[in-house]
């Protein structure tokens, strides 16, 4: 029988490794916080960390950023008053500066088998200098390529045992796409269904793209 | 001039100003700053359908404090609620609307904005450790048309952020159609900006003295 | 009031052009056969139809082609035994052949503002001569550009005024990406209902990719 | 060599074979043919998860002929039911599913298999009007791994399907690991076809008579 449901954190984040890709969902909403503290304290480091901005000077981000474990930060927004800011002023945090739908756009690339991409977004900007770009009908296009986690750490309202997930509302955000883009998906889930409880037209991701499910009651 | 002749709109006055030439059926995606404020000024009647880059379209009036959703919140991270007919989605879906031309308007806060469509929103200098893309780049190329709403001069030293070439990082190239700012409505055209509407008192020889960009009057 | 009801066949055809890329979606189930109707009956000609299949000796799509007022179709299978392949073995008909996943892919780049992307489907293949590939990553890719649709016909279950729209079980299949890439997405559903009604997490098809509903019960 | 010596498999003996060799929790997408057969062997209690591109995870067992739900189909549009905890999704969701290396296994049909994995299934010539490619091209390339089911040898003239190189347009470079025929079971190795299994009855010397490809035995 299929079940991917682990009974403790420490489970849920085993054969975590250092230098890993992790891809971090949440848009404030839909932020996994338990699965991130699991990663704080598995201690792993040399990370580049995937997530849609770089966080404040409080919260899951910053507090994981504060370790300095963080090698490297690719997401599309980072805030004067941050951690994040900070790290990267002293040089102890590189930074990759992906618009938010291309970084959302390279996410599923990675879990579409989606080699390569042109998109006009950014193509005229300091964000293309040095890259390969192409006019297609007219447009100039930057070629994006996926981004793809070794580990992808997942929020989700509903689970079952094969780890088809719902994701509440606007929680959805990164989830689905993040959760097809690693190798490894950790799901933190406020609500275990039992299977065939989520109806089969509205399941937001399939398990498919799941690996480990913990049960973390909001 | 005299600058008693005339009173520049609040940032409120902007977003009204907004709110009166967007018509019932267009799918609007408002950024952060003035822009967010245009919905509150859509008649009630009027339905106008907007969209969060975060995965939301059919965005309602803001909840009350006591009827706050912690799941649901808008590309600010501010709470919101969600209007009779909207949906959720992905982000990826969420942006294909965005970048896939599917949203009539885009009404983004900016820098500068230069006389051929050029604007610049998310960096004041190529080195500056913050860069607050966000997804105005993807909006600012993937919208049907795209209207700024700013002030028209920097609150210092009150220089023109309406420029022949913009000064700082782009945002994206030729794609802004109209600025609205405190004190006019420009139409960006193949010949420069063009002026739609003052403010009431402002002459168009004091609004060309407030802007760096030559300015031309509507035609006719 | 935003209303996207036609009452009529006629009216959902409206303004329907000459030379237009009609994107019909269904894969068996999920085809807007009363829509494809509507066509045949407009008259107009020169199309370039992009559905899965070139269909069979009976059936919608066959129904059309038999009038040769499609010059191309664009599709991932045609069987021996159908009025396309007989068709096109006259001179009669342009075919391209698109590998099914790339047909899907192809489409969703129009609706998602893609301009081209390299995948290693058919890279290897007949399909791939003549034609610009590149290797990533060791792998072997073929570059492949959008589809954009004039006119996307489409089948649902229920819609809303704003054209909101769900889709039954596989008959989902094509509808929600073929609605997403055309300019006028046209959509016969077998149901009717009010704003609301279909839940904002459920929805299969999101209003803005929707022109025009009719009404067409089972 | 005598004919009599062992009995081929017939299809259904085929895909019962390949059933046998699928762990539980694998998902696993059947072509139309001899593949399509292999869910009806797996036993009961192990959970193997079927896709249909078509946009369906979770196949269960053929319906009653009273049961059909019409808006239910695979990828050959037959109709099908769902398991419990299967999901929906539309067609280029699916398709990520294949291309994106997210499942295990897929098994096709096929005209001919080369040693270094080739496989060819879509035509028997280029010019032919019949174009039967699907999405045998993209599960070809997405999935973790494919295996082909196929009869060993062609119906009219008993010519090899197996082949050092293939005579028919290309599915797919070099991506076959494993064949099932009615006579045996290959592995697709870096030194060619590894025979991994044989038919009762059937000699290794008589296998090779009936394959153009050179086959090695076993090691070990």
């Amino acid at each position: 029988m299929i079940n991917k449901f682990v009974s403790t954190l420490n489970e849920a984040m085993e054969d975590l490794e250092n230098g890993a890709t992790v891809l971090l969902a949440g848009f404030g909403p839909g932020t996994p916080e338990h699965l991130v503290q699991g990663l704080i304290a598995s201690g792993v480091r040399d990370l580049t960390l995937v997530a849609n901005a770089g966080g404040r000077d409080d919260g899951p981000i910053a507090e994981l950023l504060a370790t300095e474990r963080v090698r490297k930060i690719i997401c599309s927004f980072v805030r004067p008053a941050s951690v994040a800011a900070r790290l990267f002023t002293a040089g102890k945090l590189e930074l990759e500066i992906v618009p938010q739908g291309t970084l959302a756009e390279r996410i599923r690339a990675a879990g579409a088998g989606i080699q390569a991409f042109y998109t006009p977004t950014a193509a005229d900007t300091l964000l293309a200098e040095g890259r390969e770009t192409r006019v297609i009908n007219g447009r100039n296009c930057l070629l994006e390529y996926p981004i793809h986690g070794d580990v992808a750490l997942i929020d989700a309202w509903q689970a079952d045992r094969w780890g088809n997930l719902t994701h509440k509302d606007s929680a959805r955000n990164f989830n689905p796409i993040m959760a097809m883009a690693a190798k490894r998906t950790i799901v933190q889930t406020s609500h275990v269904v039992e299977l065939g409880e989520l109806p089969p037209a509205h399941i937001h991701t399939p398990g498919v793209f799941v690996q480990r499910v913990l049960h973390v009651p909001a | 001039m005299s600058d008693t002749a005339f009173k520049p709109l609040d940032r409120n006055g902007i977003a009204a100003r907004i709110a009166r030439d967007i018509p019932e059926g267009w799918f609007v995606n408002l950024g952060i700053g003035i822009p967010t404020g245009v919905s509150d000024f859509v008649p009630e009647g009027r339905e106008v359908i907007f969209h969060a880059e975060n995965g939301v379209i059919g965005i309602g009036p803001a909840p009350a404090p006591d009827q706050v959703n912690p799941h649901l919140v808008n590309a600010g991270v501010t709470p919101i609620t969600l209007r009779t007919g909207g949906a959720y989605m992905h982000h990826a879906d969420s942006f294909a609307i965005a970048r896939g031309g599917h949203l009539d308007l885009c009404v983004l806060g900016a820098f500068e904005v230069a006389e051929n469509g050029d604007i610049a929103n998310w960096a004041r200098s190529p080195n500056e450790p913050v860069k607050q893309v966000g997804g105005a780049m993807d909006l600012a190329v993937g919208a049907q048309r795209l209207w700024v709403a700013m002030e028209h001069n920097t609150k210092g030293n009150g220089e023109s952020r309406i420029r022949r070439v913009c000064s700082y990082p782009l945002t994206a190239k030729g794609v802004v159609r109209r600025v609205y700012t405190d004190l006019a409505v420009l139409d960006v055209t193949p010949d420069g900006f063009v002026v739609l509407d003052m403010i009431p008192g402002l002459t168009f020889e004091a609004l060309q003295a407030r802007t760096e960009a030559p300015l031309r009057r509507m035609p006719g």
